[in-house]
């Protein structure tokens, strides 16, 4: 084996001046050659970084619909004598009050871009292809995906399916709501090709998120390093393997809906339409054998960065790895199985009954990964830095967002809850609360690996803590409200339901200003952050001990021979850590193994 | 009967705080109480695991702080078995039960007794339109409002199982009743039922009216307490998706007999124009039409009689009797420049002749263009021996 | 001829089954062959029963029960598939981590055809009930052809009815059976799976007879 | 063999020796015995299996793809058994049984292609290679010239292009919403399967596949055998059927 094997607790790197050998950050030439070389790279850790700021940006844009349809919701409607008044966006785009289902309209708009957007554009991509990218070469001791050029292939896709949803948003946005149930979606705005420019939008970015898992499908089980195997792997390599295998097998499905939906509008070909004898319910079928296993595509990775954050937050390793590692695999298998519990209100009873009893299967593996990641804490050495208490932040909102699914997973409450503010609140206690809040605390966690630079610890805090409040205040208020049978997608509502509108309405405000926060620090960190050690957390997975920060072209000087599992804090030191942050830890010799 | 009901009213007695803050009412219908009480098992579940979970992730960050790590560190178990298949097991036994209520409760809201009173109700963008037995539709005098965002009234009897036949003219909607605490998408080419047995009359405001009608609030307007019941559209439909609400009104079993006898007379006001604007209203017309030429969803009535419209097939027509007649039984046919995407619904089947003719009278009595003499028809009263129009 | 051999220290998830004796088997070709021999012989196979019961059915009026036909023609085309997937795609010889690709992705059609199914098949179950027909509007006038000419029919009969019902209609028809036929009416096509079926004209198609269409509610266009 | 590659740009663009620093590459020798395998692969091997893995991985989308088309075949023929029934027999089985038959042979060819690639027998690869391509070609006229035209000409189109004068069942659009989706999109995939059967024959004929090397080969061999698989069951699903 003429591999030379770098010594796992001092790979540190000496920085050359071949490209090979520098920071993939370190430009090539002048400006034009370092754009054209950041366009045409197939280094996964550059895709990696075009996508995460891609991801924000769009993120940005979903955040704005998200607090215009806050402010609109603030006050109700109320129309006196033909004239409305409490529409606060058709004020804001000046339309005639006296016009007021226009000020419906762009309600329903702004809410159907806030849910396309968040869906289709931030929050599928936003781990895998920003994070994943990033690191799973690093993690696993490669020196790039399987398939470079696929994955350089996967940005551009990701570019172009962007590019006509905001032709769609241009050209006045569509108010299809992100589900496009049909026959809505396929009636609607009949004269323009918005519709079909956004559906085309989404098809596109199918194959975007399809090159992505499958690249990640390969790379993890051809590309490991020498001595890795799959119980080596770190965990986040677990959690993103599980997301990939659904993107690959369910994002085909929605390819295939999403074009009969365009054959629908162009042609009228009937198959959802029931002016034709096509079937709406066949419709959510395909669209929800999709679209919910794709909510594991967007939590999954966002419990595999959990993981990370919380073993090394706690300098432990990872209570019970195996139950961590295939409960990754188990909810990628169940989420297949359960996406009828979307249609529980259309009268399916026998299929209803199923899929309630599969539902709440699907609670027990993302329970079991909560437990063993609160047991990692115990008896750990907890830090209490900003990916730390994302860390805690995600539990606590997880653990809220998952336990409220037991009142929509029995049908008799999800009769009452269904399509309710319940249902807002759940899904972005998961989503948000989950994927969203574990990607800001891997953001943190990995922005030194990534761009070589810290970020002021306090501001950060001070972001974490309105992001949390602020999240709360938003969603905990539309649990109440929907369970008192306030509709989810009006932009009106009966007065009963103010004051949780308006509660909510403040905490998007305190939301907005946390991530402002978050902004301004990492814009300040890139500026004039201080540089980062290659391992500031003191970790133990590969990208933290045999790169340097940030990581040189070809990601390793020697290729790397994996000798300790990912989380072996009892057993070997973390290299490079900062002089004084780490001491010898104090084994209990009276504890038993 | 009663004794449900005084198990119903010893519940609202006992109406906790929690649940006063998750309902804004006491169940109402005959199964909402099993709901409730599902609901409120599962909330307590829920409220005992997030505390359990709670605990160590707020004392653990302070108990395990790394600034303490020299005196508590200590290396600890990576796995326990026994543990994790604990809390593997204990979650799916606490959730067995969850789904079998679950269950009990889905097949005791679609079951329906056979002596249900049948109510159909149809679904269009964005109203509800109610058919009783004998064929009575929406009644008029009791709209919640008379402007733009009124809603229908529902009337159902009380202590008696009401089944809803329910389906959709244009695209799906979801009827659904927060109070009884169920709901059902509404399909365009299927039926969907529901049931339930209303449990309390609604009581009536001064003046015995349900609605308060001297509160000029125009929008959603607040009822009296325990006037009725709302019903929401729950499944997006379009624009006026948020106002495309109902009213349902529990009545005595007899007042509801009277009540959908007098519906079932078309014409409860004099002169055809004036039994056009009811059964225009009735229909949800002026959901989307105006009639003093301000902008909607549809062209406005002002002065439509007699114009010339222009179509998207590049054609133009002048709106008289047949071209009222062709566009409202078969709206889809040819779209005003403008109103693309707007799906009027097709009222061919929906609608009888003579409300059609009073339609048709209502709208030519809106316009400036028409001539004397059928001004004047429409300004009489019907004579049916002769031909309408 | 495997391939040259690995470092033992490469990935151990990869080493197993990565390379070496499923890799590069060279499938003789008299095997390829035989094999497509076999797809032929299959495929004649099909159509020759599918027009054998056809034969029967037309001439000898001998009907055997349509899923007889589905499930021969599916069968044999499983049969072709899984030819082709083991010879051909040389999957019998590859790394059976492809096999389990393949494996998964057909499990994953199984519970999407599967579950479809069972819910479009099985609706309105607890509580069986169908009116006569849905109101025509939810049917639809869009378009041309025989989709409108049948919407037309229903205007008129539903017309029809209401005229001479008037007020006291009640809308109530006999049970239809649930599943996969949704309670539209079926004007010129028969409730039960219709066979022969050739020939068959509908009776919209024709011209709209007019005898029973009240002045004052005509359903058709002008 | 297990050497890496520390000097090599440009990840990802494996097979072109010139790139490679290290290579002691004897030009005199053919492609596929100099081919290096991307730098981030171990060796020729290593590259063979991932990427034949993420062929299959892709094959699994392709049949998903077509699970869509499947599934509301499957949902319809159920609704409406006589106008699928009505609606088939407007199709010739005589065409479908011919373009079943061309498919079979195109798919025993490019089988027998990865064989000869892997005894490097270069004659016969470029042969089946392009027989491959014109059986592909001749599927595709006669699914559109014998076919296609024929049910265009009788307004047996789907949906409201649907204006055929003659008896119809009620929903037969809805069959031939099917029918011209299903086939629509499998002949695209045949279209798409043919560019590649000619880029593959341009790199056969410049000799860049042989046993060491045929990845392309056997890649688009499988994507073809896929695209084989749905026609199996196309053809009794829409010809067949009475």
């Amino acid at each position: 084996m003429a591999t030379i094997s770098s010594n796992p607790v001092s790979g540190h790197p000496h920085h050359g001046h071949d490209h090979a050998h520098a920071s993939y950050l370190q430009p090539k030439g002048g400006f034009a050659a370092t754009v054209w070389d950041w366009m045409t790279t197939v280094d996964h850790k550059k895709i990696g970084v075009m996508y995460l700021f891609a991801i924000l940006f769009m993120f940005f844009l979903g955040g704005v619909a998200a607090l215009a349809v806050r402010m609109e919701l603030f006050t109700p409607t109320v129309v006196t004598g033909g004239v409305a008044t409490g529409q606060e966006l058709a004020k804001f785009w000046g339309v005639d009050a006296r016009d007021w289902a226009e000020g419906n309209n762009i309600y329903n708009r702004t809410m159907t871009l806030h849910g396309l957007i968040m869906v289709f554009l931030v929050i599928v991509p936003s781990v895998p292809a920003s994070l994943g990218n990033f690191l799973i070469p690093l993690m696993i001791g490669a020196k790039d995906v399987a398939f470079p050029r696929l994955n350089l292939a996967s940005w551009y896709v990701y570019l172009l399916g962007s590019m006509f949803a905001i032709t769609a948003v241009i050209m006045g946005g569509v108010d299809t709501g992100w589900t496009f149930y049909t026959p809505y979606s396929t009636t609607t705005d009949a004269e323009s090709m918005k519709v079909v420019w956004m559906v085309l939008g989404a098809f596109i970015l199918g194959f975007s998120s399809i090159f992505t898992g499958l690249n990640f499908i390969v790379t993890i089980h051809k590309l490991r390093a020498p001595g890795m195997g799959w119980f080596d792997m770190p965990l986040f390599i677990w959690g993103m393997y599980g997301a990939a295998v659904i993107q690959v097998l369910a994002t085909p499905v929605i390819g295939i809906t999403l074009l009969l939906l365009i054959f629908e509008r162009l042609f009228h070909i009937g198959i959802f339409d029931p002016r034709m004898g096509g079937d709406p319910v066949l419709f959510q079928h395909f669209f929800w054998f999709y679209s919910h296993p794709v909510v594991y595509v967007m939590i999954l990775p966002g419990m595999a960065i959990m993981s990370e954050l919380v073993a090394v937050g706690a300098r432990k390793k990872v209570f019970g790895y195996r139950a961590v590692a295939f409960s990754s695999l188990a909810i990628a298998g169940i989420s297949f199985i359960v996406w009828g519990h979307h249609l529980f209100t259309s009268q399916g009873e026998v299929s209803a009954v199923i899929f309630s009893a599969l539902t709440f299967l699907v609670a027990i593996p993302s329970a079991v990964k909560v437990f063993n990641w609160i047991s990692t804490y115990y008896r750990g050495s907890i830090t209490l830095n900003t990916p730390s208490l994302y860390a805690l932040a995600f539990l606590f909102l997880f653990s809220i967002g998952g336990l409220t699914g037991l009142f929509l997973g029995a049908l008799a409450t999800d009769l009452h809850l269904h399509d309710t503010y319940f249902i807002v609140a759940h899904f972005h206690y998961v989503m948000m609360g989950g994927t969203i809040i574990a990607f800001v605390g891997g953001i943190h966690f990995w922005w030194p690996k990534m761009f070589g630079k810290m970020y002021n610890e306090n501001w950060a805090k001070v972001g974490w803590l309105l992001v949390f409040v602020g999240f709360n205040l938003t969603f905990f208020p539309q649990f109440i409200m929907g369970s008192q049978g306030m509709p989810r997608r009006y932009a009106n509502y009966v007065e009963e339901f103010q004051i949780y509108h308006q509660l909510s309405t403040v905490g998007s405000w305190v939301l907005a200003l946390g991530f402002v926060i978050h902004l301004l620090t990492f814009i300040h960190s890139l500026v004039a952050g201080p540089k980062a050690d290659p391992n500031p957390h003191g970790a133990l997975t590969l990208e933290w001990t045999h790169t340097s920060s940030p990581p040189i072209e070809h990601n390793f000087e020697h290729e790397p021979v994996v000798t300790h599992g990912p989380y072996d804090f009892d057993d070997v030191i973390p290299p490079q850590t900062r002089p004084g942050e780490f001491q010898l830890p104090k084994p209990n010799p009276n504890l038993k193994h | 009967m009663s004794t449900s009901m005084d198990t119903l009213l010893a519940l609202a007695e006992g109406r906790s705080l929690l649940h006063r803050i998750w309902f804004l009412s006491r169940g109402d219908s005959s199964q909402a109480a099993s709901t409730d009480n599902l609901f409120m098992f599962i909330l307590w579940v829920c409220i005992i695991s997030f505390v359990l979970l709670l605990i160590p992730i707020v004392y653990f960050p302070f108990k395990y702080h790394r600034s303490k790590q020299a005196t508590n560190y200590v290396q600890s178990p990576s796995h326990h078995t026994l543990l994790e298949l604990a809390w593997s097991v204990v979650p799916l036994m606490v959730m067995i039960p969850i789904f079998v209520w679950g269950f009990d409760g889905y097949v005791s809201k679609l079951a329906s007794p056979a002596d249900a009173e049948e109510i159909h109700i149809r679904g269009q963008m964005w109203n509800w339109t109610p058919r009783y037995r004998n064929g009575a539709e929406t009644d008029l005098s009791a709209r919640i409002t008379d402007t733009e965002t009124d809603v229908p009234v529902i009337y159902v009897p009380a202590e008696r199982p009401v089944k809803l036949i329910m389906s959709s003219s244009d695209v799906i909607h979801s009827f659904f009743v927060p109070d009884f605490r169920t709901k059902m998408d509404v399909f365009p080419n299927r039926f969907t039922s529901m049931w339930f047995k209303p449990m309390r009359e609604s009581t009536r405001g001064p003046g015995g009216k349900y609605i308060d009608e001297d509160e000029k609030s125009p929008n959603f307007r607040k009822p009296y307490p325990g006037s009725g019941h709302w019903v929401f559209c729950a499944e997006y439909c379009g624009t006026k998706h948020a106002e495309m609400g109902a009213w349902i009104v529990v009545l005595p079993r007899r007042e509801f007999e009277i009540k959908i006898h007098e519906l079932a007379t078309i014409f409860p006001e004099g002169t055809w124009a004036q039994a056009g604007k009811t059964i225009s209203t009735r229909k949800g017309c002026l959901q989307c039409h105006s009639i003093d030429g301000s902008p909607n969803s549809g062209p406005t009535w002002k002065n439509m009689y007699g114009a010339t419209h222009t179509y998207t097939d590049g054609s133009s027509e002048v709106v008289d009797f047949n071209h009222l007649r062709e566009h409202i039984l078969y709206s889809q046919r040819k779209i005003m420049t403008g109103y693309a995407g707007q799906n009027m619904p097709i009222f061919a089947g929906q609608i009888k002749d003579t409300e059609l003719d009073a339609i048709i009278f209502y709208i030519k009595t809106l316009s400036d263009k028409t001539p004397q003499p059928e001004l004047d028809k429409a300004n009489q009263e019907p004579d049916f021996s002769q031909p309408a129009q | 001829m495997s391939g040259s051999a690995h470092t033992a220290g490469h990935a151990a998830g990869y080493t197993p089954h990565g390379h070496g004796d499923h890799g590069h088997t060279i499938v003789p070709i008299i095997t390829l062959r035989l094999v497509l021999a076999s797809l032929l012989f299959f495929t004649v196979l099909t159509v020759f029963l599918s027009r054998g019961e056809a034969w029967l059915s037309n001439f000898l009026n001998f009907d055997i029960p349509q899923w007889v036909n589905v499930v021969i023609a599916l069968s044999i085309a499983t049969v072709k598939t899984a030819i082709v997937v083991l010879y051909f795609m040389q999957l019998k010889y590859d790394n059976p981590l492809n096999a389990m690709i393949f494996i998964f992705t057909l499990l994953t059609v199984a519970f999407f055809l599967g579950f479809t199914m069972i819910d479009l098949g099985n609706r309105q179950t607890i509580d069986r009930f169908k009116g006569v027909s849905i109101s025509p509007g939810g049917t639809g006038l869009r378009g041309d052809g025989p989709i409108t000419v049948r919407a037309q029919e229903f205007a008129r009969l539903e017309g029809h009815h209401a005229h001479h019902h008037a007020a006291e209609h009640v809308e109530r028809g006999g049970l239809t059976t649930a599943g996969f036929r949704t309670p539209v009416p079926e004007i010129g096509s028969s409730p039960q799976y219709a066979r022969p079926v050739r020939g068959l004209t509908l009776p919209g198609l024709a011209p709209a007879p007019t005898s029973d269409v009240s002045g004052g509610h005509s359903a058709n266009g002008h | 063999m297990a050497t890496i590659d520390l000097g090599k740009h440009g990840g990802g663009n494996g097979g072109l020796p010139g790139h490679d620093h290290h290579g002691a590459d004897d030009l005199s020798r053919p492609y596929h015995e100099r081919y290096h395998a991307a730098h981030h692969f171990e060796d020729r091997e290593h590259e063979f299996d991932a990427v034949k893995m993420g062929v299959w991985l892709f094959l699994a989308t392709e049949i998903l793809l077509f699970s869509g088309m499947f599934c509301a075949y499957a949902i319809f023929r159920l609704m409406y058994p006589e106008a699928f029934v009505n609606g088939s027999h407007h199709l010739d089985w005589r065409w479908g049984l011919l373009n079943t038959v061309i498919l079979l042979m195109s798919s025993y060819w490019v089988a027998a292609a990865v064989r000869h690639a892997q005894t490097n027998n270069q004659k016969w690869l470029q042969i089946n290679v392009f027989l491959t391509f014109l059986a592909g070609l001749a599927f595709l006229i006669i699914k559109f010239v014998f076919e296609y035209a024929k049910k265009y000409k009788e307004g047996l189109l789907p949906g409201k292009f649907y204006s055929f004068g003659g008896d119809a069942t009620a929903h037969e659009p809805l069959w031939w919403a099917i029918y011209w989706g299903a086939t629509g999109i499998h002949a695209s995939h045949v279209i798409v399967g043919m560019g590649l059967f000619v880029w593959v024959w341009l790199r056969s004929r410049r000799g860049h596949f042989g046993p060491g090397h045929y990845n392309a080969v056997e890649g688009v061999g499988l994507y073809w055998h896929i695209v084989d698989i749905v026609w199996i069951f196309l053809f009794p699903m829409l010809y067949l059927i009475h």
